[in-house]
This record gives structure tokens, C-alpha cells and sequence, in this order.
């Protein structure tokens, strides 16, 4: 170690996604110690909701499973899920941060074993699907899921039920009384990677998300084309179940748009072609039609562009379209003006799939506490404590992962000036 | 007794196009203590086609001179409007009085001609604004006598009390207030997609063919959604369907024969008022689904 | 060190002591492969189970544990103790929990029960072949870093590394630090709100920090001619025009940037040439630093002044990729000419896409609020105005016209082109072009596979794990930053580059503590060989994914442990199997194979092996015992470090030994490869096109052997894969081997 | 024809929020909105880009702004927040003052001709007066003709005193002062510029 009392220093990284996860590996690789802090019951954020990555279109848990065999390995991380930072004393180098741990209602003592989501009676819309399914009130969200012990929703930790369950655990780890507690930690550094949350789509009233059972998000999209979605994979529109063969995704659906996300989601025009390459490639027969403005497939990205673009079955409009209708038949009418031809068109489809945008988390639901960071307009985080991934920007997997990496250099700097 | 400001603007004055919105504003302002106090000598708002002949400054001169009558007349108590029309000039424009210090110097400039200024400060408000916000949803059900129960309306919002400024905060595709309004009478809102789209507005004069076609959508619409009744709140919007519904049948081979009535009218009939109270005499097509009620 | 004392413990929770006869199991254990210490418990990852455990351990009964109980993905916190061997068979997610089992079906049972012990019997065997590593440490390493080239990402690499506290070395071809930014006249907002305001070049203050700072070493109008040895001990030659100076460091940063795509190959449509009025970006940059922006053809003010988005970029007879950063290049310029001339300026861009991700939309805004006009269209012809500056013929898409630009200046935006030496990875390694210099190369790797960083698959640029670890290379310690590895802007570049400083300052510290890097961080095993076993068939040198092997003059491998990725595709190439890890081996799998019991012919119980790379498919086979999916009773699965280790040796030990086919599950390979080790499975494939000729050297038929593509997502698919495969060797003839 | 900024700022600085129009991005929301999208020969973004191109006459001479019904969908929808309705009317008002559209452009005729001289007359709408003088602007026969066709609805509207049987109407009280304002406000409104 370059400095063996820096080493001695522990690194607060907030968040657990592919940011979040990114800088602490990284920085406890380089020899320091990082304290891992996530607010959901399990580690991977958005990117595990993802069902590929563009441009290699390969699953993202491949990836993750890395970084989790690291963390598992790597005795210098610590890490907290269902756990909140309340509070940030101090400056750069000295900081004291105060931590809140909610409760899971199931310890770490958990096989997995699953007895008891077998005898649990009691189904929710599961979140992680965004409400698209039922799944049990204990649970884990995905078979890959990590840390892979169970969690308890807190509704149900209150009912009987949930009691006679806990007797059932055969390692004792069901703890329906289990209470949130605080905890407070010295740490040099605080690296926000809090990520993004999808904008809500039922703000954007023109395109009827909501209204319409046959328009959808991207991110719902993506549980819809996963083999672990609430569809097993089979991309089918929710009104009758009828394979979506027609489908339309709308760009900028939020974003670059003063009515709601003024900037540019970054990500949307590249999810958007690789959801298309999910409807071609499941059904030969499909017809994919993409409305934008413009086409920000950035550096290399440029070469997925142009391999979509050879497939004659994807269309591309340049056009924001200016609302949806439904007709008879229950298929969404896009209707606009594409300003490349000067034509106004009202095209039905099965199916219309929303580009939602990037809302940071760090605006709404994980605001940096006690000014310890400034914020441009949006919310991302620009100033004060450091900031990874999407809560600096929006971003791309490869750029979030850059930028966290970088970012356990700009820590690793504050624990040197530390130490 | 609630006072306010009133514009009743051309349409509403004694035998114009929306005498029927007028008199039965007039009867529903009875029956919940709400006086309305005219402005003497006001002028036209300009409407939404004046800005042709006009263009911006004569345009807003004329709303800034009813503003200043009225602040003259009646300080800066808040001034109704019934027409959406005017609700928007006006609203339209004190904002950019009160926004742009260049355009507040120049009307003041022409305004002096007239021995007037105006400064800004009068809230413009629809009567609609006035009843949810001032009267609330309560009283108005409240008052209810004759419940219009069974009653099938179409609920039509149309342009101007809609966008760009909205009333009461509601949303610009799918606003409920109207079919709120009409629940309150204890009639039926039927489901009406085509609730804000456009009837041609002043276009029905000029462009009438292509108006007509977007008119006889919203009709048909309404007809296809089983509605007795269309109601709306706009005097052009009344009188674009009502009227024109003749020449629609005859150039488009439809037959439509059906009521176009303002919210005023139906609260007022649910409240017990006369069929003259409600001024339902006063429609070119009879509005006999409401009969069973009178 | 001491003797192995092995304490093998087993786990009878979650339904595991039900299922299975633990008598029979113990006994195999003890008995069978003489554990001398054999226990079970009730929950062994509770408190308890572990005290048991580390009981054994504190009173030196033990020193080498298996755990037998579940997958070794679960419970590593608890079964983590401080010792150097430890092995976990899994019996119940890879065994109980994908096998149906319906009550009184004793059929069923006995297969159960039969894979139950073979699992533990292949952990025995293989923590009885397990030797403790002892890592590869190295007296004279270094711990500095060298950073080649000495602009915007070099300084900020630099400057991170000494931040930090390392030393770093910084090489700089030319005269001056600060590369392209010099030229720079202002630079754009990219991180900073409101992103509108253009700012003042800030290079010249980073410069004299980098130059203030004793821990970096600065060497102007230089390069560097060699580069040998391995992380940790690169030896390095920095030549200038006077001296040559040989340096030690410990890793290396590549941050030599770009050149700009030649204007002169231009397509002639731009009017490159046609007059001194159309200019590239940096020749404009240049003019407005130095003040009046005005028409070269004749000095006068340039106040009309158009800009050619994408000029080359995105067009595959030039650059096939999007440049990145030049929409708000020219964007900026555009503010140039209206700073400069005010009301007077007329700027026009014309684009392809206007691309300003992020929080750039607000520049866009901005430079429109300005009165910059954008055409999407194109620049169909350039002609040089008689009365000075150009006519531009331009296809304007929005008003569906062709217009002409009548303009004082049209600028080129060219675009970024790396000046990072690459080398084709489907080239076959030309051998011993890395012993001599190579005019153009960054670094003269002394390599046996070449002096250059491979590229990606058919993309010119040299990273190799793209997306989920966008700063490896195929050269461990070697780390590309800024536009030398991907085009990008300003903000991203310096973001970039403390990235790679950060890779850099680990690389080193993994390899003083002896450790590999990713994929396997951590691990200390490394290849060691048997020389007199070797027949100089070059496979292992050639075919190291990461290029860690040299050779001598005789064609000998020569081991460089540290640049070492620890994947073992040496181990599988080598055909005299002298090539093996402490822990990892030929011998170690082949024993394994042969420990497994494979029943009498009549028993009608094929046995199927399956190899399984512990990467993707081993979590794929996890997942599905999680998602509780039956297959056959009648596999045995044994997971390789990377399919790139397999050696044939192995398929015919798995022939003669009885088993009636082999399935090989590796991952993606191909210009989207997901092997971890970039050539692992692609290797295997091509290996095992040859296992053909060992089957019809034992009369077998060739579709006993297969290798699929597994995914880690798989779980869902892969019960259907096992299914047909077993399906497909019932179809065939029992393998006549077994009993022999 | 070549690009050219000098219609462009004329239109940014004289025509009702003009200089909105330089913040197009051409996302083509607003002919999307367009109740009338149909009958417009260059949508609302497509006229922005016109004149940002230069296009003088082909925008000024165009129908397309007086086609706007003044539905306003444009302006909530819009993305950059251009008031799409204003920047439409001022055009037309400003290819008005311009002397640039065709006097038989219906709209254009009835707006200026009809409706303007109509309210600046007496103060207020004459109804009455408004559609006899819409009906017999194209002579006493297609008077006749259009009066026939609305027969019923104007009896109707007689009937049920929505009509003045009376065409005319008398003035405002203050319509002296009311006339000098509007003298007043249409010399300043020619000097008037657009504020950014």
C-alpha cells in the first residue's frame, strides 16, 4: 500500500447497482475498505431489471455475478441492503455518516431453502416486475438475486401469519419483530451512486400510459422480454394476451421535453434498438417502427445503430409523435407528423412501448442529506460528496462503470488526504 | 353574497348567440348568492381572431380597457368571465401586463387616450373556476332538487377553458370537471373521448367545410357514446354544434338532432329552477331529453 | 508444509439429511477416500455447525475442509476460515434440489443417492490433488506507474496516480505537455451547470500542477522503444533525441489520444481543397484562438459561417463510428462567430443527428437561443465563391429542398481516429515481431504475440471487456484511457483517465500481494511447467489470451506469472499436459474422472459428464436447482476454471473410463464473446474439432462429445439442453468401455 | 435559393413571439396536434424552418397560418415550450401588415375585413351585422345562396332570441376614447419589438 494508514480508511459508497458496485470493488481491490449501503433488499440495482445489455446484447448478470464472486471474496467490503444514509457531518477526508438499517424480517442465518414462501399465503404486485405480477410476501426478487437470503415486506411481517411462518424456518431466520435500527459510521469518503428511476410515464398524458392497457414503458418492456418476467419471455400485449408482432417504440417519451425531463435520457435510442432486436427475434413474421427526433447512438454505439438499421422489418420515423388514441380494436393509434416526408400519419399497433427517460433518484427518493452536495436544476449531483453512474449524469452501463471507477480514484485521493 | 367583477362579453349581451348561457348564469348566480357586478361600458375582448386585424397592442388594448374600467368601477375584486373566449384574452392579457414592463408601457400609453391605466392585478377567473374553487363541489351537489337521474350527457370542454391554461389544475387530454359537473346534477357522464377536441372555433365562419367535419366528429362521438345531451361551457363551441348541426346533416348525410346545452343550464334545472329559468327555451334544437325533468 | 489433515463435513439441512442416506455418504468419505475426520450436522452454516468446523481447525485435527452442504455461492461469510484448502461439493442445489423424487420411487432414490456420493467423491479426490499455492512475489517490483502521453487524459492520469501517492512517469513525444488542448480556444460545459456558459481552457494550470509535482517523472520529446517484462517489473526503454534512459514501472496508462481523420480523403462532395474557405475544426479552433475569425481565401471577416456535422464519421468508407464529441465542437464554434460578430453572424449546421446527450440538451438550447440555425441534411457539394469565401449545396430533409449556403467558412468536423497501435486478434500471432521495434507502436511490447494491444474482436479499438469492464485489456497492467480507446469529449476523457490511474495503482498492488486481477482477482495460483516434458509446439505461447507467455530462442515457454490471468488455457493446450497449477490441473480432473462410479452396462444407468465453465455455467446450473428444475440423475457435473482449459486428455479418460457421452457448456464466443478470458471457449471449440480423431480411435461414435453455449440466463433453457443430450446418447449403444 | 438570416430576424424581432422560432428543434409535435393537420401545406415546425431558411414569400404568401382554430393543443404539447398558437397568429399578422397574403384568403378576409372593422366599429360584436356582412361579401347572390342554406338555424336563432332582428347596434359609450386608443396602440404596435 502506497500509504498504510490510508489503507485504514473506509470508503462510503450509497448504492448497490452497477455504479455502486463498480467503485467498491474497485476500491477495496486498490487495498481500502468500503462500506456498501443499499436501500432495497438485494445488490444490482437497475441493470438487474435489464434483460440484455445492448450492443452485445448479453445478460447483465453475467457481469454482476463477477463483481458479487469479488465481494463475496473480498473480506475489506462490507455491505448493508434495506439501509438508508440519514445523515453526513464533516468534510472531504473526515466524515460522519449516520446510517439507517430497516428492517428485512429475515437474518442472514437464511439457506434460501424456501419453505417458507412455500406456506406463505399471502401475494403482492411484485416490484421488481413493476407490479406485473403476484408474487409472494416473502421473497427473493430473482433466482440470481444477491445477498440470496429472503426478505419479508413489512406489511406482512405484521400479520399472524407471517408469525407461524417463522416457526416453519428451520434455520430460525424468519424475525417478524425485527426493528429498523441506526448506526454510525467514520468514513473519509461518500460516493453517491444512487442511479435512476424511470419517469412516469402516467405524466405524460398525450400517450394514454395508464389510460391504455397497450401502452407500456421501456423498463416494463424489459420484464416483458426476460425468461424471468411475468411473461416467461413472451412478448405479448396486456389487454388480450396477443403476441405483439406490431410495435412501436416512442424516443423522448419524457425526456428532452420542457413538459417534464428537459434533458436527454442518453440510454433510451440504444434500449429502443435492442428491444427491437427482441420483438424480431422472437417473432420472424414482426413489424418494428421507431419514432425519434434524433438517433444519439454515441461513439461505437454507432455500429449497433447500423446493424439494426439493416434489418428492413425496423422502421425509423423522425418524428415526436403528438398523441396516442385507441381504436375499436384496442390498438393504440400513434399519431404525428413525420418531418422527413411532411406526411401526418395515425398508425395503429399492437403495442407502443414508451422510451421513459432517466428521473435521478437523487431528485426525488435519495437526496444527498444535510447539504452535502449541490444539485444541478435536475438533481443530479454535481458538487459536495462524490457522485457515480447516473447520479452525476445519465449514462450508459460502460460510461456508469467508468465513471465509478473513476470516482474510487476521487475517494481513494480524500482517504490519502485522510491519512 | 359573493360579488364579483363581471365581463359578459358580446355573445351574452340581450339576443346575441349565447343569450341561453347568459340568462341561465344568470338564474344559477341567483340561486347561490353570487352577485355579479357588470362592468360599465365594456368593449369587446377581441376574441381569439382579433389578433389578424389587431395584432398585439390594439388586441390587448382592448382587454386592458375593460380591466381598467373595472379597476376604475370596481377596484381589484376578481373579474368572471362566462366566455372561454374572454376568459383567455383577458387572462392572456394582464399576464403580459403584468410580465413584460415594454408591453405595460405601451398599453398604459394607449389606454391614456382613452383617460385609462391599468397596472395589472385583476385575477380573470371562469365562472367554472369560480363554482369549483369558491362554491366547491359540496354546494353544488348540495343544491340539488330535481335530480336529472338517467340522464345521458357528453361532457365537452372543448379548447379555450382548457389549454393553454387549464381550470383548476385539470389535466389538458383528459379533464374531468365537466363530466364532475354533470354527475353533480345526478345525470350520467358518458365516456367521451373526443371531450377536447376541437369544434373549428372561429374557422366555422371562414373555413366552414373543414370545420364542420372536425364538428361533426365530436356529434358523432357523442351520439356513438349514447349521450341525450352535449354540455359545454364555451359559447362558440354551443354554437358551432348547435347551429351547424343543419348544415351537417345536409353536406356530410348525417342526422343528428341533438341538444347542445351549457352546464349553467342543467344545474340550474336540477336546482329546481324553471324550464325558463334555465332558459332552455332559448335552444334553436329542442331540449326535449330534459323535458321528463321539467 | 505440514500433511494434509482433511475433515470432510457434511450438511444434513434443508432436506439434505432426508434425502439422502447419510450412512452410505459418511462412509464413502471415510472409508472409501480415507477422510480421517468425517462429520455432519443438522444446519453446519449455523453458529454451531461453524464452531465444529473451526474447532477441528484450533486443535490442529484438521487443515483442509470440505464442505459438503450447498452450492459454494451460497454462505461463503460463514464458511470462510483462515486456511489455504477448502473445497464445497454440492448436494443439494446441483443434486437434491434438481432431482424429482417422488415418494416410494427407490429407482430414483438409488440415482439420487448414487450422484450424491460421486459429488463428494470428486471433492475428496480433488482436495486431495489441491496443493496450496504459493503466490508469485517479486523483489524488485515497482510500484510506479508509466503514463504514455502527456495530454489532457495523461496529465489527469498523472496528476491521480500522485494524488494518490504512487510515482508516476510521464512520456510525451513532443516538446510540450498538454497534447491537443493547446490548441484549444474555449472548452464546452459538459459537467457544468447550466451547461450553457462556454469557459476559459483550463490545460495550462493542470500543466503546471503535473509539473509541480515531485512524484512524477516527466520525459519530453520522447518514446518509448521497449517495453518488457511483466506488471510489476516492466522494463521499460524511454528514448529522446540524447539519451536513453531505462526505467522500471509497475504499470502502464496509454493516453497518446487521437489524430484527427485526414480531410484530404474526404469525399470531394465536402470541397476539402476546393478553397482555402473550408477548413477542418482544429484549423478553425486554431483561427478563433488566435483571434479574428475571417475567410483565409482573403483575410476578410468570416461573420457567415457554416459547419459540416459528421464529416467522415458514421460513413463505413471512412470512420463507421460517431465521433462523440464533435456536435458540441461545432456548437461551440458557431458561439465563436456570434461572439465575435454579434448581430452580424450567421452560423449554419448542418447534421446527420444532433447529439448532445445528458444534460448537453441545454447547450443545444443554447447555442439555438443564439441563433445558430441546424439543418439536418446534406452537404452535397462545395464550390469557392469569385467574390471570396464558398457556396455550399446542401440537402435540406427538414424542408425536403436543395439550398445553397452561401458562407464566408465551412468547417469540417472531422473526427477522432486512436493512435493506439492495434493488433487483429484473429490474425494468427506473428511470432517474434515483438523482439524489435515497430515504427508507430506506443509501447514495443516485448510479447511473443506482437508488440500492440489486441483489439476488439472487428472494432479498431483496444479494450477487451466491453460494457461490464470497459478498462481491461488483453495485456494485464496495461491500461487505455481517453480517445485513444474510445472517442469522447473533454469531461469523459478526464473522468476516463482517473479510471484507468485507478486499474493502474490496483494492477500493482495485486501484483506486490501476488494476486491476479480480474476475472480471478485474488487468486494466487499461477502455471508452473515440467521443461523437460516440452516438445516446443508453441500452443500455449500462441494461444494465451492475454499474451503472459514468451518464448526462448528454442521455442520454450518462458512464464510471466504476472501478466498472468490465471484462465489455465495454457494448461488445456498443452498436448504433453506439463503445464499445471498448484490447485488446478490435468492429473486433478483426469483422477476425478475416473473416481466416478459408472454402473455395469446392464444396470442400463448411462453416465454423462458434464464440463461446465464456473463463470457462466456453473451459476446457470445453480439457478436452475434454485428454480427447483429436474434433470437427468444420470449426469455428473465437473466445472472448469474456463472452458479454455480443457484438455482432450479428459474427453478420453472420460471414454475409456465408461462414460457414454460428454456435454461441454462454455460460453459466447465470437466477436460478442462473453468468455471471460476473451478466447477461453472459442479455444475449446477448436480443440475439440480435433477430439474426433480420438474417438474413432477408440471406435466411438463422434456425437458423444458436444459443446453448447451457455449463458448465465440459461437455467430456464438448459434442463432441455441436458435432456436432449442424454436423450441422444440412450439413442446410441451403451459405451463399450465401462468395466474395463 | 440560398439560406439568408435577414427574414429570420425580422421575424424574430417584429412578428408576435417570433424569436421563439429559433428554438425548433423539428420534433413535429405541433402538426401532430393540429386539428386542421390535414390542410396545412407546410406544418407549424416546417414554416419555423422556412424561415429560418429565408423563405419570405413562401411563408408570408402561405395559407397555412390561417388555419389555425386557436385549439392551442399545439402550445401544451410542444416540447420546447414555443407558444406554437402566438408565433402562428403573429405570423399571419405580420404577412397581414406586410401586405403579403392573398385578400381572398378566407380566413384572412373574414378576420380582417369582417370581424376587426366589425368590433372596432361599435365596441362590441354586432352579430347580426358580422354575418350578413360575411354572408354578402362575395356579392348580394351568394348572400342569398349562404343565407338559404343557414335559413333554419338563423329562424331558429331568431326565434329563440339569440338573434337581433336589428343588424345594428349602437356604440360603446366610450368609443371616442375608445378609437383614439386603438390609433394610439397600432402606431405603437409598429415600433414594437420583440423583448430577447
Amino acid at each position: 500500500m502506497a500509504d498504510a494508514h490510508a489503507a485504514g480508511q473506509t470508503i462510503l459508497v450509497v448504492g448497490g447497482g452497477i455504479s455502486g458496485l463498480t467503485t467498491a470493488v474497485e476500491a477495496a481491490e486498490t487495498g481500502y475498505n468500503v462500506l456498501l449501503v443499499e436501500k432495497d433488499p438485494q445488490l444490482g440495482g437497475r441493470v438487474a431489471q435489464h434483460n440484455k445489455y445492448f450492443p452485445k446484447l448479453c445478460s447483465p448478470v453475467c457481469g454482476l455475478e463477477i463483481n458479487f464472486q469479488r465481494i463475496k471474496n473480498n473480506p475489506r467490503i462490507r455491505y448493508l441492503t434495506l439501509s438508508e444514509v440519514e445523515e453526513i457531518q464533516g468534510s472531504e477526508g473526515n466524515y460522519t455518516v449516520r446510517i439507517r438499517k430497516n428492517p428485512r424480517f429475515v437474518t442472514e442465518a437464511c439457506t434460501g431453502c424456501g419453505d417458507c414462501a412455500a406456506v406463505c399465503t399471502t401475494e403482492v404486485a411484485d416490484p421488481f416486475n413493476f407490479g406485473l405480477n403476484k408474487v409472494k410476501a416473502i421473497r427473493n426478487n430473482h433466482a440470481m438475486a444477491f445477498p440470496s437470503w429472503y426478505y419479508m415486506d413489512p406489511a406482512y411481517a405484521k400479520t399472524d401469519e407471517a408469525k407461524q411462518v417463522a416457526k416453519i424456518c428451520p434455520a430460525g431466520a424468519i424475525q417478524p419483530d425485527m426493528e429498523a435500527s441506526v448506526i454510525e459510521e467514520q468514513v473519509a469518503a461518500v460516493v453517491w451512486a444512487t442511479g435512476w428511476k424511470p419517469y412516469d410515464a402516467e405524466k405524460i398524458l398525450p400517450y394514454g400510459f395508464g389510460q391504455y392497457a397497450n401502452v407500456t414503458t421501456n423498463m416494463r418492456f424489459e420484464r416483458l422480454a426476460s425468461v424471468y418476467g411475468p411473461t416467461g419471455g413472451k412478448i405479448i400485449r396486456p389487454s388480450d394476451g396477443k403476441e405483439a408482432k406490431s410495435v412501436a417504440f416512442i424516443q423522448c417519451a419524457g425526456s428532452r421535453d420542457h413538459n417534464y425531463l428537459p434533458f436527454c435520457s442518453r440510454v433510451c435510442c440504444l434500449a429502443s434498438m435492442k428491444q427491437a432486436t427482441y420483438v424480431r427475434d422472437q417473432y420472424p413474421d414482426s413489424k418494428v417502427t421507431v419514432f425519434y427526433i434524433d438517433l444519439r447512438a454515441m461513439d461505437r454505439y454507432e455500429s449497433f445503430l447500423q446493424k439494426t438499421r439493416e434489418d428492413a422489418n425496423i422502421s425509423w420515423i423522425k418524428s415526436k409523435p403528438a398523441r396516442i388514441e385507441e381504436d375499436a380494436n384496442g390498438n393504440p393509434v400513434v399519431i404525428g407528423e413525420n418531418t422527413l416526408t411532411g406526411e401526418r400519419y395515425a398508425m395503429p399497433f399492437d403495442l407502443v412501448v414508451l422510451a421513459t427517460g432517466m428521473e435521478p433518484h437523487s431528485a426525488v427518493d435519495a437526496k444527498v442529506p444535510s447539504d452535502q452536495a449541490s444539485h444541478d436544476e435536475y438533481g443530479f449531483v454535481t458538487g459536495g460528496v462524490l457522485a457515480a453512474g447516473c447520479a452525476a449524469a445519465p449514462t450508459d452501463v460502460a460510461s456508469s462503470v467508468q465513471s465509478a471507477t473513476a470516482m474510487a480514484m476521487k475517494a481513494i485521493h480524500a482517504a490519502v488526504k485522510r491519512g | 353574497m359573493k360579488e364579483y367583477t363581471f365581463f359578459p362579453g358580446c355573445s351574452s349581451e340581450h339576443n346575441a348567440s349565447a343569450a341561453n348561457m347568459e340568462n341561465s348564469i344568470q338564474s344559477m348566480c341567483r340561486i347561490l348568492g353570487i352577485q355579479l357586478n357588470e362592468i360599465d361600458d365594456w368593449n369587446c375582448c377581441s376574441a381569439s381572431i382579433g389578433y389578424a386585424g389587431g395584432g398585439q397592442l390594439p388586441r390587448m388594448a382592448m382587454s386592458a380597457r375593460n380591466f381598467a374600467l373595472a379597476q376604475k368601477q370596481k377596484g381589484n375584486t376578481d373579474l368572471v368571465a362566462t366566455c372561454a373566449a374572454c376568459w383567455l384574452s383577458m387572462r392572456e392579457t394582464n399576464e403580459r401586463i403584468e410580465e413584460e414592463p415594454r408591453i405595460k408601457q405601451d398599453i398604459n400609453t394607449a389606454l391614456a387616450e382613452a383617460g385609462l391605466s391599468y397596472d395589472g392585478h385583476i385575477k380573470t377567473r371562469h365562472m367554472v373556476e369560480v363554482l369549483i374553487e369558491d362554491i366547491g363541489w359540496e354546494t353544488l351537489q348540495s343544491k340539488v332538487t330535481k335530480p336529472l337521474t338517467g340522464l345521458k350527457a357528453a361532457g365537452y370542454v372543448g379548447c379555450q377553458t382548457n389549454r393553454p391554461f387549464g381550470v383548476c389544475g385539470d389535466s389538458y387530454e383528459n379533464p374531468l370537471y365537466l363530466d364532475k359537473m354533470i354527475e353533480a346534477t345526478g345525470a350520467t357522464a358518458v365516456p367521451f373521448p373526443m371531450k377536447v377536441a376541437c369544434c373549428g372555433g372561429a374557422l366555422m365562419f371562414s373555413e366552414t367545410e373543414k370545420a364542420c367535419v372536425l364538428t361533426k366528429q365530436i356529434l358523432q362521438s357523442a351520439v356513438d357514446n349514447g349521450a341525450e345531451v352535449i354540455i359545454t361551457p364555451c359559447p362558440v363551441c354551443q354554437l358551432n354544434l348547435e347551429v351547424y348541426q343543419g348544415m351537417i346533416n345536409k353536406t356530410l348525410g348525417t342526422n343528428f338532432n341533438i341538444p347542445i346545452l351549457y352546464y349553467s343550464q342543467l344545474f340550474v334545472l336540477a336546482w329546481g329552477g324553471s324550464w325558463q329559468d334555465a332558459a332552455l327555451h332559448q335552444q334553436v334544437i329542442p331540449a326535449e331529453p330534459l323535458r321528463r325533468f321539467a | 508444509m505440514e500433511p494434509k489433515k482433511i475433515g470432510c463435513y457434511i450438511c444434513t439441512g434443508c432436506g439434505i439429511g432426508d434425502a439422502l442416506d447419510l450412512k452410505a455418504l459418511k462412509a464413502i468419505a471415510s472409508k472409501e477416500q480415507k477422510i480421517p475426520v468425517v462429520k455432519d450436522h443438522a444446519l453446519l452454516c449455523g453458529a454451531e455447525g461453524v464452531a465444529m468446523i473451526q474447532k477441528d481447525l484450533d486443535e490442529g485435527a484438521v487443515n483442509a475442509v470440505i464442505i459438503a452442504a450447498c452450492s459454494h455461492r451460497e454462505k461463503s461469510a460463514e464458511f470462510r476460515f483462515d486456511i489455504d484448502l477448502m473445497d464445497r461439493v454440492d448436494l443439494r442445489d446441483k443434486c437434491l434440489w434438481v432431482q424429482d423424487v417422488k415418494d416410494g420411487d427407490e429407482t430414483a432414490e438409488e440415482d439420487r443417492q448414487m450422484m450424491a456420493e460421486d459429488y463428494l467423491r470428486l471433492g475428496s479426490i480433488k482436495i486431495k490433488k489441491m496443493n496450496v499455492p504459493d503466490p508469485f512475489l517479486h523483489s524488485e517490483g515497482s510500484k510506479d506507474v508509466l503514463v504514455v502521453g502527456g495530454g489532457l487524459a495523461g496529465l489527469t492520469a498523472a496528476r491521480d496516480i500522485a494524488k494518490a501517492g504512487y510515482q508516476a512517469v510521464l512520456v510525451e513525444k513532443s516538446d510540450v505537455l498538454g497534447g491537443k488542448m493547446n490548441a484549444m480556444f474555449k472548452v464546452t460545459p459538459d459537467n457544468k451547470p447550466p451547461y450553457r456558459d462556454l469557459a476559459d481552457n483550463f490545460i495550462g494550470s493542470l500543466i503546471s500542477e503535473v509539473e509541480a509535482d515531485n512524484r512524477i517523472k516527466i520525459f519530453k520529446n520522447a518514446t518509448v522503444t521497449k517495453t518488457s517484462g511483466q506488471p510489476g517489473q516492466f522494463d521499460l526503454i524511454i528514448k529522446n533525441a540524447t539519451s536513453t534512459k531505462e526505467v522500471r514501472v509497475g504499470s502502464i496508462v496509454v493516453t497518446t489520444g487521437f489524430d484527427l481523420y485526414d480531410p484530404t480523403k474526404l469525399p470531394s462532395s465536402l470541397g476539402y481543397g476546393a478553397s482555402p474557405d473550408v477548413v477542418t475544426s482544429a484549423e478553425f479552433e486554431k483561427m478563433a484562438k488566435e483571434g479574428k475569425i475571417v475567410r483565409k481565401s482573403d483575410g476578410q471577416p468570416a461573420k457567415r459561417v457554416a459547419f459540416a456535422l459528421c464529416a467522415g464519421q458514421r460513413d463505413k468508407e471512412h470512420l463507421d463510428y460517431c465521433s462523440g464529441a464533435c456536435c458540441i465542437y461545432s456548437m461551440k464554434q458557431a458561439l465563436y462567430v456570434i461572439d465575435q460578430y454579434g448581430a452580424d453572424a450567421s452560423t449554419y449546421l448542418v447534421y446527420q443527428e444532433i447529439r448532445t446527450p445528458g444534460q448537453m440538451e441545454d447547450f443545444y438550447r443554447k447555442v439555438q437561443e443564439e441563433g445558430g440555425v441546424f439543418i439536418k441534411g446534406d452537404v452535397t457539394a462545395v464550390a469557392g465563391n469569385p467574390k471570396g469565401g464558398v457556396v455550399v449545396k446542401v440537402n435540406d430533409h427538414l424542408i425536403r429542398a436543395h439550398e445553397s449556403l452561401d458562407v464566408d467558412l465551412l468547417v469540417l468536423a472531422t473526427g477522432m481516429v486512436s493512435t493506439v497501435d492495434t493488433l487483429d486478434p484473429n490474425s494468427p500471432s506473428p511470432v517474434g515481431t515483438g523482439r524489435d521495434e515497430l515504427p508507430g507502436s506506443i509501447l514495443n511490447l516485448q510479447y511473443r504475440q506482437g508488440p500492440s494491444l489486441p483489439r476488439l474482436g472487428t472494432n479498431d479499438f483496444p479494450d477487451s471487456h466491453f460494457i461490464c469492464f470497459p478498462y481491461e485489456t488483453r495485456r494485464t497492467g496495461i491500461y487505455v484511457a481517453g480517445p485513444a480507446r474510445r472517442p469522447m469529449g473533454i469531461a469523459a476523457t478526464m473522468t476516463d483517465a482517473s479510471g484507468a490511474a485507478l486499474k493502474a495503482i490496483q494492477a500493482v498492488e495485486a501484483v506486490a500481494l501476488g494476486v491476479g486481477v480480474h476475472p480471478r482477482s485474488g487468486d494466487l495460483s499461477f502455471p508452473s511447467y515440467r521443461a523437460e516434458g516440452c516438445t516446443q509446439c508453441k500452443r500455449c505461447t500462441e494461444e494465451c489470451p492475454f499474451g503472459a507467455i514468451n518464448e526462448d530462442d528454442k521455442g520454450n515457454p518462458l512464464f510471466n506469472p504476472a501478466r498472468c490471468r490465471r484462465c489455465s488455457t495454457c494448461m488445456g493446450a498443452c498436448p504433453q499436459k506439463i503445464i499445471s497449477f498448484a490447485n488446478y490441473s490435468v492429473d486433478m480432473i483426469s483422477t476425478m474422472i475416473k473416481e466416478i462410479e459408472i454402473p455395469e452396462e446392464d444396470e442400463e444407468k448411462p453416465r454423462i459428464l458434464v464440463f461446465a465453465c464456473t463463470n457462466d455455467a456453473v451459476p446457470a446450473l445453480d439457478m436452475m436447482g434454485r428454480l427447483r428444475s429436474p434433470i437427468s440423475p444420470y449426469i455428473r457435473i465437473i466445472p472448469l476454471r474456463c472452458m479454455g482449459s480443457l484438455s482432450l486428455v479428459w474427453i478420453a479418460d472420460a471414454m475409456s473410463k465408461g462414460f457414454d457421452g460428454v456435454l461441454l457448456m462454455g460460453c459466447r464466443h465470437g466477436d460478442n464473446y462473453q468468455c471471460h478470458n476473451v478466447r477461453g471457449s472459442a479455444l475449446a471449440e477448436i480443440r475439440l474439432s480435433k477430439v474426433s480423431e480420438t474417438l474413432q480411435r477408440l471406435k466411438l461414435e463422434s456425437n458423444r462429445v458436444k459443446m453448447v453455449e451457455v449463458n448465465i440466463m440459461d437455467a430456464e433453457t438448459l434442463p432441455g439442453v441436458i435432456g436432449d443430450f442424454v436423450e441422444q446418447i440412450s439413442n446410441l449403444n451403451p459405451n463399450p468401455y465401462k468395466g474395463f | 435559393m440560398a439560406y439568408d438570416l435577414s427574414f429570420a430576424k425580422d421575424v424574430y424581432n417584429k412578428s408576435e413571439m417570433g424569436h421563439w422560432i429559433k428554438m425548433c428543434m423539428q420534433c413535429g409535435v405541433c402538426a401532430g396536434s393540429c386539428p386542421l393537420r390535414a390542410h396545412w401545406q407546410h406544418s407549424p415546425r416546417q414554416l419555423f424552418q422556412m424561415v429560418r431558411a429565408g423563405k419570405r414569400d413562401e411563408v408570408l404568401k402561405s395559407s397555412d397560418m390561417w388555419m389555425c382554430t386557436s385549439c392551442y393543443n399545439c402550445i401544451v404539447r410542444c416540447p420546447r415550450e414555443l407558444p406554437i398558437t402566438h408565433i402562428i397568429h403573429g405570423l399571419a399578422r405580420y404577412a397581414e401588415t406586410e401586405k403579403a397574403v392573398d385578400p381572398m384568403q378566407p380566413t384572412r378576409r373574414f378576420a380582417v375585413e369582417v370581424f376587426w372593422k366589425n368590433i372596432t366599429a361599435t365596441g362590441r360584436v354586432g352579430e347580426a351585422m358580422l354575418t350578413m356582412r360575411l354572408y354578402f361579401q362575395d356579392g348580394i347572390g351568394a348572400g342569398i345562396q349562404r343565407g338559404l342554406e343557414m335559413r333554419d338555424s338563423a329562424l331558429g336563432m331568431l326565434k329563440t332570441r339569440r338573434l337581433n332582428p336589428i343588424p345594428f347596434r349602437g356604440k360603446i359609450k366610450g368609443y371616442d376614447g375608445f378609437t383614439k386608443m386603438l390609433a394610439k396602440a397600432a402606431e405603437l404596435e409598429a415600433k414594437l419589438e420583440n423583448k430577447a
